[in-house]
């Protein structure tokens, strides 16, 4: 694309060319449009995919960008589900006011962890991102008479989006809704990543001894990626809820945890698109092995990761890229 | 791939699953076929299986084809897409399984919305039936067997109990059915405590138990590697019968818990449903039967469920002569009453719900091997929720 | 009163004893490789039903299926070492656990084929059934036998490490393997040897365990995330830290729920928390 | 030199490791526009100084003080808002960022820009202007948008320098900024050093005396975590004692 004589002569265009929208992205988007066409049954799927990506995304600018590794997202994914569950239980249905709600508690629950996350690294960093998402696990269980414990929240009740599209039993609303929430998503993560801001995370996760020696305060940095992520982890859990009307402890989950950063590194980290080829990846092949082989079909995913990791260790978005010759 | 893709287009374009849904009945089974709750989804499906290979695949002229999906564990948005799915792109006229509560509710809107059965094959918290008119129960509820227990307990002669129940829905539901039963008829409860679900290690909560020194202690945990845990942890603290009764729903002293325990376990006193050595030639054809098919497995609550569900879809089936519109099928299943493994059980045609004879077992040693000996039964037993302002 | 502390902290300790069985093999090829390998937890279970199978169908005692559920372990485990692991040694942590994440799946999914999804019961020896009752406080015989196993183990590993000359080997290994590697020691050979001698462990830890937790394909899984809490808490590499680790979440988790029954379920991950929040390095770790 | 305008001092600076003492009441001064070396033999105690300065390390006891201003209880960061920068003897650079971004980054953080997550980094024209002058200035325009562990060694060691410009210092500590680097091309790595700002203070630790004597115009000796002498060139290679301790040793001279 750009080359270097070029860029040396001019550093604002190669850094406009930076973040300026390739045609792969272009692409993908169009592709995403194809379900409502060629696939009319798999839109709940795709659905749950677009929501699975967005998470994704949400953790992909702590673990890919900021080089916060954390075993324990799914606490907001959780937190945003059960705050849209229980606002519309409250008598509140509407989706979109549901999602910024939703958005807006996770981020609070971030900020107030984060300052004990950008204190700690490495092991102690993912154990204790680990064990926030365990407790909360644990506090929702015991929380039985809001959340509805182990049964899962019941009697959520959402409006239709602008009070006319239902959440039909196609899933053409579910998907049309996720998909643009998405999009919204990747926007504004894509804003994100490439702010001066953006640029100082991956300072972070360069090199973290020289970031004070730049005079960085990056532990603002951190705790402000890290409550702008649980946001976005929030709302993608709030649309798991409004999408299905269901809430469970599950989706505040340790395996929920693992399972997006599997997905992430699957697709490769640090590139907000790698989260999402992870998640219809490993979501597309889930639905299919199991569909084959329902008991057994988690034999061949394991072999998948195995294989990808093997054969390209920078995930299947590294793996493509380093193919289609060097870009960054 | 290639195939789905060609169906999916054929359905994308109107061509819809009607053609041949008059030759065969699509039943999607719902259930954690993975994850840490895998043997109950296997083991449902072994029942539903060995009804299938009993009674042959085809009823009323039509085939029965199964479709099954894996939920990988208690999430109800899973559950949901699979029904959907299972509606949409399979065209499935009847959705079964649901091991587990939340999948339960979480494709109840489903059913309505699709005018499809919905037959919960295991999913034991008493609200489920009222989140659908389409479902309809052939396991057992929570409250079913345990409120009876509690009254049943107190008569028995015990007149103060500890209650254990693990910290989740079906434990605080066994905890308060039994805690009620037991009291209204005059027990009183000295001491409750609840066990994280996932515990491995009951010393201290046993230990606990043991410092209150009750008359008897009753215990609700799922099953798995849990009953045997605490058995021995029991033992290991000198709680034992006949000096403190040990009361708990069937779980507790499923066959691999008794063999773990050994010796310890005798005299523990259940409440359930099903119960796999009792004698009666349909349960001992059955229990064979089954052995046969899993490699000596033996049948389990799932198991049951998943057998009598099938029973209930056939005979369903039978009745409306293969109309399997929602409607219709469920009609057909209220009222139903037939005699299963388990013993004589209805629907009833209010709630759509199991009524069934709750049995009463102990640990016993019979011919060198322990087995859950059936000392007491109180027949047509309801939900006691239902109806009941919760 | 003090009969009960005594009996809580009795329980607590062999429930740790079991939990550092299972861990100290991860924190020593954790410190020692820096490979982050969770499919420790597998290699567990693989231990486990190695033990049964040894105890079922060749009929072995308990006490022989142990150095089984070791053996076949340490095997099994070197063959991945040698086959597949080493590729990883210089990847990034976050392959590695990609890599052993699939690996634990497949390992789940194959047990579950081999051998079902129920639970597997084993039958003790009577010498190893029972209570020993001492001044009216009654100690389970297999908890004491979990405790004097784990004893042996970590007496075994200490002076392995300290008065043998191979230990004497991994220990300048953890410590500096460039400088290890200078001084002409073969590092590919001492990790393979602590590689299969941490799996065994492992395996064996799965094979104590059936009697106290039980067994199914889930278990690689399921305490998957006890041995993690055990080795960060303890510190990376150090066998002392994973005893104490061990030790102090076994007899928390216990006497929490003895004395605070209510936050029982929050215990162990409210002590990982504030420990590694005061000492992010593990309570004997030295990064 | 009455009157002279000290920009960094230090007050009897103490520091232990356990039993080993690395700074033994460390006090020495920088005036504005200084030029002055750190030698030692190895183990006297450079690099920690450095540290204990630039904040790395703080003092068992004793102060620091930055244009008179007590800066000893500040963290990293902050000494370096204050216009205290060092580069590091052992590269510490961002391997996958460009040389352009890496420096924008830096001018961004000192402009506290660096928090701004919605405006795009394209936007902030006049940071990617200083960032590619600075750059240009190192004679590092060319590899600007290179990803920078595919640098030379010499590029890196430049990159050090640039990034600790981009924070406008008033006081620079380089430790060992030609480590590693050709003889021939560190004597080019020191000219961009003497190229620097003439109000900016430069405390560099070095081991080629022959660059020591040609750029400091004075010289701190550190032994056993202690100051020996701060002198000028001259009087240091005729003092008896360095020669002894250090030049003897190293035969240089």
């Amino acid at each position: 694309m750009t080359t270097v004589s070029q860029a040396a002569t001019d550093p604002h265009s190669w850094l406009r060319g930076q973040s300026r929208w390739s045609y792969f992205e272009i692409a993908f988007w169009v592709i995403a449009l194809l379900p409502f066409y060629f696939f009319p049954t798999y839109l709940t799927l795709a659905s749950q995919i677009a929501i699975t990506a967005l998470f994704a995304i949400s953790v992909d600018l702590v673990l890919g960008y900021a080089g916060i590794i954390t075993l324990g997202h799914a606490m907001f994914f959780g937190l945003g589900a059960y705050a849209a569950g229980l606002i519309t239980k409250a008598g509140w249905g509407e989706p979109l006011t549901g999602l910024v709600f939703a958005g807006a508690f996770a981020a609070l629950i971030g900020f107030l962890t984060s300052f004990i996350i950008v204190r700690v690294r490495h092991l102690a960093l993912i154990m204790i991102t680990l064990g926030l998402g365990f407790l909360t696990l644990e506090l929702a269980n015991a929380m039985s008479w809001l959340t509805g414990g182990a049964d899962g929240l019941r009697g959520v009740d959402v409006w239709p989006i602008f009070g006319w599209f239902e959440f039909d039993l196609w899933g053409y609303t579910a998907y049309s809704y996720s998909l643009i929430v998405l999009f919204l998503g990747v926007v504004a993560a894509r804003r994100i990543v490439h702010s001066a801001f953006g640029l100082s995370l991956r300072g972070v996760r360069e090199n973290l001894t020289r970031m004070p020696a730049i005079g960085s305060p990056y532990r603002f940095h951190l705790q402000k990626i890290y409550t702008i992520s649980a946001a976005l982890a929030g709302v993608a859990g709030a649309l798991l809820t409004q999408t299905t009307e269901t809430v469970s402890l599950e989706t505040l989950s340790f395996q929920r945890s693992a399972d997006i950063v599997v997905m992430l590194i699957l697709g490769g980290t640090g590139r907000l698109y790698g989260g999402i080829i992870g998640a219809i990846i490993f979501m597309v092949a889930r639905d299919q092995l199991s569909g084959m082989n329902p008991q057994y079909w988690y034999f061949w995913i394991g072999l998948l990761l195995m294989a990808v990791i093997l054969v390209m260790p920078n995930g299947i978005l590294g793996g493509l890229s380093r193919l289609a010759g060097r870009r960054s | 791939m290639v195939k789905k893709i060609v169906v999916a287009l054929a359905m994308g374009f109107g061509l819809a699953g009607g053609a041949n849904a008059q030759e065969t009945v699509k039943i999607g089974v719902i259930v954690p076929y993975s994850g840490p709750f895998a043997d109950a989804g296997n083991q449902l499906d072994a029942g539903i299986e060995l009804y299938i290979q009993q009674h042959g695949d085809e009823v009323a002229g039509k085939k029965i084809e199964i479709i099954r999906k894996d939920t990988g564990g208690p999430s109800p948005d899973v559950a949901k897409r699979l029904a959907q799915e299972l509606v949409v792109r399979d065209g499935v006229d009847i959705l079964a399984g649901f091991a587990l509560t939340p999948e339960a509710l979480g494709a109840a809107d489903v059913a309505t919305q699709a005018e499809k059965l919905m037959v919960v094959m295991n999913a034991a918290t008493s609200v489920v039936t009222e989140m659908s008119p389409y479902i309809v129960r052939t396991s057992v509820t929570i409250p079913q067997v345990n409120y009876p227990f509690g009254k049943w307990a107190y008569e028995s002669g015990v007149t103060q109990a500890y209650t254990l129940v693990a910290d989740y829905g079906p434990g605080h539901d066994a905890e308060q059915s039994f805690a009620r039963g037991f009291t209204e008829a005059g027990g009183e409860i000295i001491g409750a405590d609840n066990t994280p679900v996932a515990n491995p290690d009951f010393s201290a909560y046993v230990q606990r138990v043991r410092g209150a020194d009750p008359e008897a202690v009753y215990i609700f945990i799922p099953g798995g590697a849990q009953p045997a845990a605490i058995g021995k942890a029991l033992a290991e603290r000198g709680l034992t019968p006949p000096d403190t009764k040990i009361f708990g729903q069937g779980e507790l002293t499923h066959p691999e818990a008794l063999e773990s325990m050994g010796e310890n376990a005798l005299g523990i006193i259940t409440t359930f449903h099903y119960t796999l050595e009792r004698d009666d030639p349909l349960n001992n054809e059955f229990v064979e039967a089954y052995r046969e098919a899993n490699d000596g497995r033996s049948p389990d609550l799932f198991s049951i469920g998943g057998y009598d569900g099938m029973h209930l879809i056939y005979e369903a089936l039978k009745e409306t002569e293969g109309d399997t519109s929602g409607d219709a099928l469920v009609e057909a299943a209220k009222g139903m009453s037939w005699d299963s493994p388990r013993g004589p059980m209805s629907i009833d045609p209010e709630t759509r719900d199991v009524v069934q004879t709750v049995y009463i077992r102990e640990v016993q040693e019979v011919d060198g091997v322990l087995q859950n000996v059936i000392i007491d039964e109180i027949p047509n037993v309801k939900d006691p929720l239902h109806g009941a302002d919760e | 009163m003090v009969g009960n502390l005594v009996i809580v902290i009795f329980d607590g300790l062999a429930f740790g004893m079991l939990l550092f069985v299972l861990s100290v093999g991860l924190s020593v090829t954790l410190g020692l490789m820096n490979f982050v390998n969770l499919a420790h937890g597998a290699f567990a279970m693989l231990g486990g039903y190695l033990a049964i199978v040894a105890m079922r169908q060749l009929g072995l005692p308990f006490l022989a299926a142990l150095p089984v559920a070791f053996l076949g372990a340490a095997l099994i485990s070197v063959l991945f070492e040698r086959a597949l692991f080493r590729r990883l040694y210089r990847a990034d942590a976050l392959n590695q656990v990609l890599f052993t994440i699939g690996l634990v799946f497949v390992a789940a999914a194959s047990a579950a084929y081999l051998f079902g999804t129920g639970q597997q019961p084993i039958q003790l020896p009577g010498y190893l059934q029972g209570v020993v009752e001492i001044g009216g406080m009654r100690f389970g015989v297999y908890r004491m036998f979990l405790i004097v196993v784990a004893l042996a183990i970590t007496v075994l590993l200490v002076l392995g490490l300290d008065y043998t000359r191979f230990g004497a080997q991994v220990r300048a290994s953890v410590d500096n393997q460039r400088a290890a590697q200078g001084l002409g020691l073969n590092v590919d050979t001492i990790f393979a040897v602590t590689f299969a001698v941490g799996s065994g462990l492992a395996g064996l830890g799965g094979a104590l365990a059936i009697e106290m937790v039980g067994l199914d394909p889930s278990f690689g899984f399921h305490y998957l995330v006890y041995v993690l809490i055990v080795v960060s808490v303890g510190g990376l590499g150090s066998i002392a830290g994973s005893f104490v680790a061990a030790v102090v979440l076994g007899v928390c988790d216990v006497a929490g729920k003895y004395f605070v029954p209510e936050i029982g379920s929050f215990l162990i991950y409210l002590l990982l928390v504030g420990i590694l929040f005061v000492r992010p390095q593990g309570l004997f770790g030295k990064r | 030199m009455p009157g002279e305008d000290i920009v960094l001092r230090t007050e009897a600076l103490q520091k232990s490791f356990g039993s080993l003492e690395v700074a033994r009441s460390v006090s020495i001064e920088l005036p504005r526009g200084a030029r002055h070396a750190l030698i030692g033999p190895n183990g006297a105690g450079k690099t920690t100084l450095i540290n204990l300065i630039t904040g790395q390390i703080r003092p068992d006891s004793g102060k620091i003080f930055l244009e008179g201003r007590d800066v000893t209880q500040m963290d990293v960061a902050g000494r370096v808002r204050h216009g205290v920068t060092r580069t590091f003897q052992i590269n510490e650079l961002f391997p996958n960022l460009t040389p352009l971004e890496a420096v924008t980054l830096a001018v961004c953080e000192r402009e506290d820009l660096a928090g701004q997550f919605w405006r795009p980094l394209t936007a902030q024209k006049a940071a990617i202007d200083e960032a590619f002058d600075i750059l240009t200035q190192l004679q590092l325009a060319d590899v600007a948008t290179r990803p920078t562990r595919t640098l030379s060694y010499g590029q890196k060691r430049l990159m050090e320098i640039a990034l600790a410009l981009a924070t406008r210092p008033k006081v620079l500590l380089l430790d060992e900024p030609a480590a590693g680097v050709p003889k021939d091309e560190s004597a080019m790595l020191f000219s961009v050093i003497a190229a620097l700002p003439a109000d900016m203070s430069v405390l560099f630790i070095e081991h080629d005396m022959s660059l020591v004597f040609k750029f400091s115009s004075q010289i701190v000796v550190l032994v056993g975590g202690g100051v020996l002498l701060q002198a000028e060139p001259d009087v240091v290679r005729r003092d008896p004692r360095v020669r002894e301790v250090y030049l003897g040793q190293a035969g240089y001279v």
